[in-house]
């Protein structure tokens, strides 16, 4: 395979994409976002359960490209145990990693396994596959007002 | 060989053909380009470039206004182009009017017939009533779809449609099946951008016409394609896009057969297409004009005529036996690659030069990007095609579309990386 | 000297920018071209010819669709164009969408209502009823009149002008007493096209959002020529041309305040503007992308880009206040000839860089025709604008229009040519 | 005066433009016809009255640039008298002259002073304007069924 794609599709990316971690209705849950890229088809319905202050439990069904999958896995993955501003302010992070066209080194510490997504800042037209789950959480959060 | 009067498009030519068009020596990813997305946008040929370029530095001016010479000389440059254009498609120039793109064109038919029905003397021909129906098909692009759902909504008619089979193929018989007295439209595309089917239109043109319904024409993907002649269709109107057509973006053209463009009012009004207006009057110029309101693209019209002229030159019956070869070659080579299934008809079936398929386990988007990374530039999604994608029970294809400077090794390539996308996310194996 | 932060157009800097501009060297009589019909269309400078022939060779794709690189960087230009444009007047790109021309713009906002007005669940701040007014002015392009008249009759309100003096002059107190609670809608040029007179737009907008109406704003003759800031001017929906601004043909802009945008159901429908789509319901993608179904066309887009670039290192101060003066100049040489009428406002008021004039006893048509024969385009009719022209009870005038390539000398010449018509039709004589 | 502008206004054709033969309503008549040139606003009313299958008088009515007030004096002078078919025999000739952009060379005992015109065949934006009153008078005899 050709270098940039190797790139795109590390293989953490490639291996969520199969795992899926967290995929299925969660119950309870206190809130749920229901997100469509409309490009590509992509699309996820998230939930969210809370427990006090920090992220208890993610939830989700969807489908899309193996970048959208991985990146709700990663997700799912990485929020539980998390305070909610920790959780957005990760989000932000990555938002402005994948926007940066990769001038922004991305940092373990903060990301986790998303920092495999690093190669998708150089692939503008998949950035929104990678942050779909991502904003998905961003919303039901807002709309929880949290 | 020839084709008609023009030599076939062998690899000479073709290589040839291609030294017209510099963008295909790009390599926007490093490796040589393979555009095989002529079906959402074509590439254009410096011909038409430089026809633009000559318009827009020596003639450039207001048409149909101005007495000074510039409006005089840019005045014959657009009429040359209309000429031009409706000689093409076998139409008088007063049938062709210009619009923004095809779907522009589409909405201004069914906007003119919601238009018309507000009138207080409907013309019977027009009227669109409860009770009525217009007709589509079930693998109508978006642009061929909600213009009639709202034209429907609006009227209270009833918008049916011509259901298709799992691959994505719908008869003759079953669109005659649903052509009633009701039946008031009948809007159907003349090669679908999904499947490359190409409807049976002479049928539908008669049985539409026996029960008095009009029929619109979708014509995207057949003019830049095969030669069209709308005039011995019959049909009453219909919508094509310069930039499908080795044109210019920002040029449709919308064809009204004589009788229906005498009928309809505008769904446009402004500048340049009255006759008398005062403060709370206005009487419309006949057709054409009556369907160009304001300033028209002078030059992308100057650049369509360009490339019309160059798909002449090069002969639409070569450019159709070049692509329908390259289509049944993108649908055999797909079929025998596993877990690979093809949308639209099947091998042996005559198709336009173009080829939807899924691959298993692997959703469309991954698949472009793996086709990408090759330089092979084709496109995935619904295509604006929701409906049929999901009758197919899939969210989104890839789609391979040629044109008359797609080669076979081209196509070849396509099918070879394709054969590798299984593999390299790892789908199939268990 | 400079104008704000860029050089004014003395005499020197002029002749340097007349050289971006390839027409201006052309003779199309034989003589030296004096182009002085800006306002009907401007001409390009090479610079925007280049960005589109840099788009088209290098990056041409569909945009927002496929995920190959070309698209992608197809996409880049198309959003980078967006931002400048928005930016250029004051707007968010999400306040921006294309449209074919200012016209089609006008008419977009007017479908838009009619369509929201026909909604089971009217937004109360779009609906019009029958008692309800619309407001426009009598010195109104066609543009900007045949939309409203037909948008009236549609929904039984009022269509209310503002009347216009002998010199075709409106003020205003005139407006403000005409706007009231039954005022929905307030269409007026920022510009007008004919007179030159500069709309006093502050205490209409005041007066129109204090009882509710929206504030529609013909700006094709503002935008081009001086600084516009939409955002801070306070209207609710905006249209100017590409073709008038230095800009290609085919391309309009319709700017809608976000408020708008968001509630304004859309005129056109079909592909790249929908979410969900299914045979009988269709859900709409938020503002711009609402607006702008099918294909836009993105190298016009990337053109206009490029001409609000080139107007930006001009600077549209220096480029008002060099008009500004011609327009002086044109209205106070213009009186000074016997037998020629100015329209619009006298000598000594502000009025934009044009000026259309009355021949006594000769009809435009030959006034035009012996301008022509000087080398000098400039434009004679009824500008879009019969109800003006018969108010000022004349079937056509003579409309001389400046760019920022126009010098005084070329003023001159205009009006040394204009103070031999009468003598060579032999009218004035007994 | 430049060259160009000459072979366009003809003496013949201003002096025309000013005497306006035939200016008025003519009564009674057989046939009428109101016609406007969009472009530049220039309007004609024409009666005609026959005399069998002749013309017997013509009148008009109407505004516009000289080409076009001359063009109907022309005619105003020239058909009366002659038959129907003449008169639109020489209506068609005038059209081909018209149209040809210069190629055709005018015949003066079929279009009499209306041969001035000839120039008009170099401006194309002007042949509209020479020919609105012939138009006018075929239209209005095509409407007699003649
Ligand atoms: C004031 C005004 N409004 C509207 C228009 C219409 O612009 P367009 O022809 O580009 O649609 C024009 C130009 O013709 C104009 O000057
Ligand atoms: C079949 C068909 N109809 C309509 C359209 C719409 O064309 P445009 O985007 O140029 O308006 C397309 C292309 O996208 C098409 O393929």
């Amino acid at each position: 395979m050709s270098d940039p794609l190797a790139g795109l599709y590390q293989e953490l990316i490639l291996e969520h994409a199969k795992r899926r971690e967290g995929e299925g209705a969660l119950e309870p849950f206190d809130g749920e976002r229901f997100l469509r890229n409309p490009t590509c088809g992509d699309e996820i319905r998230l939930r969210v359960r809370l427990d006090g202050d920090a992220i208890d439990a993610l939830g989700w069904e969807g489908q899309g490209c193996s970048i959208s999958q991985a990146s709700a896995s990663v997700l799912a993955e990485l929020a539980p145990g998390l305070t909610i501003a920790d959780v957005r302010s990760r989000i932000e992070a990555l938002r402005e990693l994948l926007r940066s066209r990769g001038a922004v080194e991305p940092d373990e510490a903060v990301l986790g396994d998303a920092v495999a997504f690093a190669g998708v800042a150089r692939f503008p037209m998949r950035v929104k596959c990678a942050m779909l789950a991502w904003v998905a959480l961003e919303e039901a959060l807002t709309e929880l007002g949290r | 060989m020839t084709i008609g009067t023009q030599p076939a498009l062998t690899e000479e030519r073709i290589q040839q053909l291609r030294g017209d068009f510099p963008i295909l020596a790009e390599q926007p990813v490093g490796v040589p380009l393979v555009y095989l997305d002529s079906g959402a946008t074509s590439q254009q040929p410096r011909q038409v470039l430089e026809a633009e370029w000559a318009f827009r530095t020596r003639h450039n001016a207001a048409v149909h206004r101005g007495a000074h010479t510039l409006a005089s000389l840019a005045t014959d440059d657009y009429e040359s182009a209309r000429d031009r254009v409706a000689r093409f498609v076998g139409a008088r120039p007063t049938e062709i009017s210009w619009a923004m793109n095809a779907t522009d064109a589409l909405n201004t038919v069914a906007l003119s017939l919601a238009e018309a029905n507000r009138a207080a003397d409907v013309d019977p021909a027009l009227a669109l009533r409860e009770g009525d129906e217009i007709l589509v098909t079930e693998a109508e692009h978006h642009a061929n779809l909600l213009p009639w759902q709202r034209l429907a909504d609006e009227t209270g008619a009833r918008l049916r449609w011509v259901e298709v089979d799992d691959d994505g193929v719908w008869t003759a018989d079953a669109a005659l099946a649903l052509i009633t007295e009701r039946t008031r439209v009948v809007a159907v595309a003349h090669v679908s951008n999904v499947t490359g089917l190409i409807a049976p239109l002479e049928p539908i043109v008669a049985a539409a016409h026996a029960v008095g319904a009009l029929v619109v024409l979708d014509a995207c993907q057949s003019v830049p394609h095969r030669r069209v002649d709308l005039g011995a269709l019959g049909v009453d109107a219909a919508a094509f896009s310069g930039h499908k057509m080795l044109g210019p973006g920002g040029i449709g053209v919308l064809y009204l057969a004589e009788r229906l463009g005498a009928a309809l009012p505008p769904a446009r009004v402004g500048g340049s297409m009255i006759t008398t207006v005062t403060m709370t009057e206005r009487e419309f110029l006949p057709a054409p004009q009556r369907f160009e309101a304001g300033t028209q693209p002078v030059s992308a019209i100057v650049g369509l005529a360009a490339a019309v002229d160059y798909l002449e030159g090069v002969g639409m019956a070569a450019i159709e036996a070049h692509e329908v070869a390259l289509g049944e070659r993108l649908a055999a080579g797909a079929v025998a690659i596993e877990g690979v299934r093809l949308v639209g008809p099947p091998p042996g079936v005559e198709r336009a030069g173009l080829a939807s398929v899924v691959v298993d386990g692997v959703h469309a988007h991954d698949v472009g990007q793996v086709l990408d990374a090759a330089g092979i530039a084709a496109r995935v999604g619904h295509h604006c095609a929701q409906p049929l994608h999901r009758r197919l029970g899939v969210a989104a294809t890839t789609r391979a579309s040629t044109y008359l400077h797609t080669t076979e090794a081209e196509v070849d390539r396509f099918l070879d990386v394709l054969s590798t996308v299984r593999g390299y996310f790892g789908a199939g194996r268990a």
